[in-house]
């Protein structure tokens, strides 16, 4: 096995540094090192920023404008891009839907959707979970009746993300009352602006917006918005479920953290002792370096072994709970390193805030309790455990 | 008594909803909710009778707090335990304290020092020059108490409110702080010498916030049971899953151990072993605070995360309480240095 | 909450240490330290003075030789006698047979077997565990057929402990073949001396010798051995598990080893360096400390919690979880201490084992390995957990 | 294709029941399995092929020692990479070693001493005296590498077995160690300064153990994955509990980390990076090793207890390797003095 890149590989980091040297505003940059919320625009100018260069959606065939990128570019420019403070690409529409329609939809659906995506005329996002039904899409209650040539559709999706921005969203929906509950389910592509579709805030813990639940009140869906035959949609919600996990170990956001971590308790305080010299902080972070140092071979190691099985299989549970488990050590350490300083609001009350510590580092604690949501959604930790058992150890 | 009526009072005055809201806004409590938990005497518990209080033992802290803790109480009562402890140690008068006449705050340490021995502030011809942070219940004091450094000695003094800029702010899990600005500010010197009382009160402060955990920690932990028995998925209980019983039962286990680390530490107020045990107990509690703290939130799945689910919000306490007052690992080197000391 | 201790039970710490002084043979105390395999003899002859003080079976009614002793007084015992290195007393006949004839015996087995026990005469072992059948006694396989006046015994027992010195064992046995599994047991008192009882030892992971099983190839027992009624063995045995957990928590020894561990640790080696130096080392000896010093309370705490509930309940099933997680941290970080010295094998081929560190601390890995049990037997750590979500939480 | 054949080796030649009488009683080892690992080149891929072997590189040590940890092999082959990387640095003669004609043991560290800072045996006048304490493979060695101390450097020496007083003992993981005592032992120095040569040996020993504890976690799992799928209890195979699936789950995580660490150190051999990166590896195998065991242990239950049962030998070594060349703590103080340096 040899572990250094070859000069071809090295030559794409150059220039994947260089784009986001260029092409990433500053601006949208501190945001995300500091932890704050995006605009709409800012994550605008970033997709068509990718899109310009031909990067926004490596992994889609190269005639609907994939890159063709090896797993090792992809591993390489989700380094970079983490290095940079580069915005989470929203991944509805490029690394969702776009999968779906290309196993499941017509042509007709790939051609009108997805140049949509690509030049951002679109924003997808997700309707899948309801309020009470999470990972347990059996208790699926939004329904969709058959009129004519449209679906009504009634019902309420919840933990909606970035809903507040999005011009469409893709549901699973009941189609059938009767016979197993997984059975009767539909994906169905829905236009935000019909009639019917409200969407509200939900405040998460740490007091941001970021979710939504949307209420879908007869809302008329023409029937060519199905994706694939109806009630198929269990079928497609599991392909989505195993398939096309984008970089699900967030190496990158991991070690673009530990190195903030790290240059933070490197610097001397007033008094001129540093973080790093307390031993107890010290053991803290080298744990979590050797599990970060780790955990980036995992993930090469198995994102490779995934792409020669043809699709990431159980390895991608591996890599969900161990990244998540080392992001989350993280956060739980920076919001630690800065002791009864982290306590603050972010709000704007004040800027108080920014006034006890670093810009970089004031939404850590807000960012700690923003992210145990991670061992939660896209199959809660324990599911995938299960999945595991099940799947490896045949328990 | 005490307990048991507090607990009522905080029943029904304290109910999430409001808390969600008088929390993180100015004044960031509830007058009126400070006002009854005077007059019932929550803050003379926490004095003895020598001093007009009633109580003072370790006892009554962790009694009051532990109440505080179970209902998710934003009221400043810290400040006042911690004032009252200095103000009596100072032979001053803690008599307006305990009345509710006057609301202080002790301003202990600074910007990026988390140490007594970081302490820079300076008094020079009776006036203080220096910058206290993250100075709990600031907000709508009117007085701090604020210790300075004189060489290798720290003193205390009395600082009007209207003395010093304040710049008051919610604390991300409610309650509110500020920085306090002192420029030439005019003070009241109470004691030239106040290592030994400063210490004093920090000990109290770290039983009272152990005890203050122990209760979050009793309520999140039967929260999180009750949504284990109602909520089910794949059409059983979520609480039916054996991983998840296990993980509450180690929960059960955990939380015994801090309720008997705060009886502990609570026993040895006043004695030679008082710091030690009081750092014994701030480590164990923090630990296990966090650590119900991020198994209730995963328990509960995606409700947790929001701020409308109470259980949100003792997530938040339960974890930030830890960075007050010294966290787990500044504790742990308390009890380390005892077994490194020949 | 009153933590102290009275001039009363001062008094009696007193005079538990005084007797520890006089009474305890120090070469048994030594082995005990040195966690050296105990002879027969040691054990018997710490069992003799015991009895001769009135202290062997403290918790048996006084008209049969109980002390009538308060909680706080068998804490104090307990405390003491791990102080001292005394060892552990053999439970079978004193803290598990006992109360089963108190509860369940007729009149004339109680008149014969407890002053047997008391007196030394009878040497007890316990026969649950059979291969395959551990935990889920449904599974028990020997059985018991009536001919006349006798049972004819047939089956295999394992894990009996010490049973290669005892005169008798209690079994548990199969007496009705159809039914409910747990429906057809029977408790049964048989004499080791009886044709037919092979014991064959079992070596233990470290190498020692501790348990053994026991064979049974028909075996005539009389019928007036038989404990409760025929089929009521279940009960019983639920009975003895929930009741009379002698020093469940285990506080004495762990507070024994944490004292010998932080001697060591601050002892200066040859360099002049300390172990308790290393910030590692100590924080791991202090997290322990605390778990140390709050299972005290905790044990306090239930204990009488237990008492005035008439018998300790789920209380039990906390102090071992705890008790046991404590002590094997201990034993844990004392085999750690020792660094590569904790490695050689404890044999007789040489005392190049006594010659690398000193002997008190030669068998901390052989012990570590073997107290990895405690956790298992006596109804494992999961069976407790089971117990308890059941109970406390209702789950 | 060593790997296969030595793993092939190892399964013919090292079942469990020849292992547990041979591992434990003088020699310690198993003549016979010695010579065939020596015939098969098991030695020569330690070494590169300037210096008479075939291989050398981290991922050729990694390969040989994952194979012995997944058969529990007794035969001590770490001695063996640690004397043929010392006296190739010292730029002697292999070859001897390689052909298994004379078997070598490094006397490294002494009694209660654990840092290389703590040798204290002198070189005088080409005489060497002083104790090296549990010297591995030391039983039957035919010459053993001396470090001393001169001043603040690092000696090595050659000492013949017939030399040094050897007192020799199984490990309680099986294996030979002794007590080697040197009273003014006649040597050949090998190198003036061996400061470096000696740790380059170290790191090279610490990769092989990681090595070695990730086969033995592998085979410790398999053992467990069998074993609850086969065992019933309650009338159901005790596997589908979900509370063991979890923790069994979690140990796959666990080992394929410690697979990927083993991987980043191999490969970072001869590099810079070499001492930090196996530090990093020994740190993580050491605390997973552990892990593995003690849930392989009680996972099994009762039957783990037993001499008999061969996950029981497993488990005594996944926790004893940890002591070798460096515990968890040893190496995670060496990561950490590279976070602390600027």
């Amino acid at each position: 096995m040899d572990l250094s890149f070859t000069p071809e590989e090295e030559a794409f980091r150059a220039e994947v540094r260089a784009f986001m040297a260029d092409d990433l505003s500053p601006e949208t940059a501190a945001k995300v090192r500091e932890g704050r919320t995006l605009s709409k625009r800012d994550m605008e100018d970033y997709h068509a920023a990718l899109y310009a260069r031909g990067w926004l959606a490596p992994s889609w065939p190269a005639a609907y404008g994939g890159a063709g990128w090896t797993p090792v570019q992809k591993h390489i420019f989700d380094e970079e891009a983490a290095r940079a403070s580069a915005p989470r690409l929203v991944p509805f529409g490029i690394a969702m839907l776009a999968p779906v329609l290309f196993k499941f939809g017509t042509q007709e659906q790939r051609d009108y959707y997805l140049p949509r995506i690509l030049d951002g005329t679109d924003w997808w996002c997700q309707g899948y979970s309801e309020p009470g039904a999470g990972s347990d899409l059996a208790g699926l209650k939004t329904r969709a009746v058959r009129d004519g040539d449209h679906y009504i559709v009634n019902g309420q999706k919840t933990w909606t993300t970035l809903g507040q921005h999005a011009d469409w969203i893709f549901c699973l929906v009941r189609t059938k009352a009767d016979g197993k509950p997984q059975e009767g389910i539909s994906f169905l592509l829905i236009d935000m602006k019909t009639p019917g579709v409200e969407v509200r805030p939900i405040r998460l813990i740490e007091g941001g917006h970021e979710v939504n639940e949307v209420f879908l009140t007869d809302v008329r869906v023409p029937v060519g918005n199905l994706v694939g035959g109806e009630n198929q949609g269990w079928t497609i919600a599991k392909y989505l479920l195993t398939h096309e996990r984008n970089n699900i170990a967030g190496v990158g956001f991991s070690t673009q953290a530990f190195e903030s971590l790290l240059t933070h308790a490197r610097h001397p305080r007033r008094s001129g002792r540093r973080l790093i010299d307390d031993p107890l902080f010290a053991a803290r972070l080298a744990r979590i370096e050797v599990d970060l140092e780790a955990m980036k071979i995992t993930n090469l190691r198995l994102v490779v072994a995934g792409q020669s099985a043809g699709a990431p299989g159980v390895e991608s549970s591996i890599l969900k709970i161990k990244g998540v488990e080392v992001r989350q050590a993280l956060n739980d350490l920076a919001r630690r390193a800065l002791g009864p300083a982290a306590a603050p609001f972010p709000s704007e009350d004040l800027d108080g805030n920014a006034a006890i510590v670093p810009a970089d580092q004031a939404g850590n604690a807000a960012e700690y309790f923003n992210n145990r949501k991670m061992s939660i959604y896209g199959g809660s930790n324990e599911i995938q455990k299960n999945i595991l058992a099940k799947a490896m150890l045949g328990l | 008594m005490l307990a048991d009526s507090l607990s009522r009072l905080l029943a029904d005055r304290c109910d999430p909803a409001l808390r969600m809201k008088v929390a993180y806004a100015a004044p960031y409590h509830s007058p009126e909710l400070w006002a009854a938990l005077v007059e019932m005497g929550a803050l003379h518990a926490l004095v003895d009778e020598d001093h007009g209080g009633f109580g003072g033992a370790g006892f009554d802290i962790a009694t009051v707090f532990e109440a505080l803790g179970a209902a998710l109480c934003p009221e400043p009562v810290l400040p006042a335990l911690l004032a009252a402890r200095l103000l009596v140690a100072a032979g001053a008068d803690a008599g307006p304290l305990l009345a509710g006449d006057l609301r202080y705050a002790v301003g202990l340490f600074e910007m990026d020092g988390t140490a007594l021995d970081e302490i820079e502030t300076t008094a020079d011809g009776g006036r203080l020059t220096g910058r206290k942070s993250v100075v709990y219940g600031g907000p709508g004091a009117d007085r701090f108490l604020i210790v300075a450094r004189d060489g290798a000695r720290l003193s205390l003094h009395e600082v009007a409110a209207s003395d010093a800029q304040v710049l008051p702010y919610a604390m991300i899990d409610g309650g509110g702080a500020a920085e306090v600005i002192l420029d030439a500010a005019p003070a009241r010197l109470l004691m030239a010498d106040a290592g030994a009382a400063v210490q004093d009160a920090l000990d109290a402060g770290a039983l009272a916030l152990s005890a203050e955990a122990l209760g979050g920690m009793e309520t999140a932990l039967a929260l999180t049971v009750d949504y284990l028995k109602q909520r089910r998925q794949f059409g059983r209980p979520i609480g039916s899953n054996q991983a998840l019983q296990h993980r509450t039962v180690e929960l059960v286990t955990e939380i015994a151990q801090a309720r008997s680390i705060v009886i502990l530490a609570a026993s040895r107020m006043g004695t030679a072993d008082q710091s030690r045990s009081v750092s014994m107990c701030k480590h164990l509690c923090g630990r296990v605070a966090q650590r119900v703290a991020e198994e209730a939130i995963q328990m509960h799945g995606g409700i947790a995360m929001t701020w409308e689910a109470p259980v949100s919000h003792y997530a938040k306490r339960l974890v930030m309480i830890d960075a007050q007052l010294g966290d787990a690992d500044h504790h742990l080197h308390r009890v380390m240095a005892g077994l490194q000391a020949v």
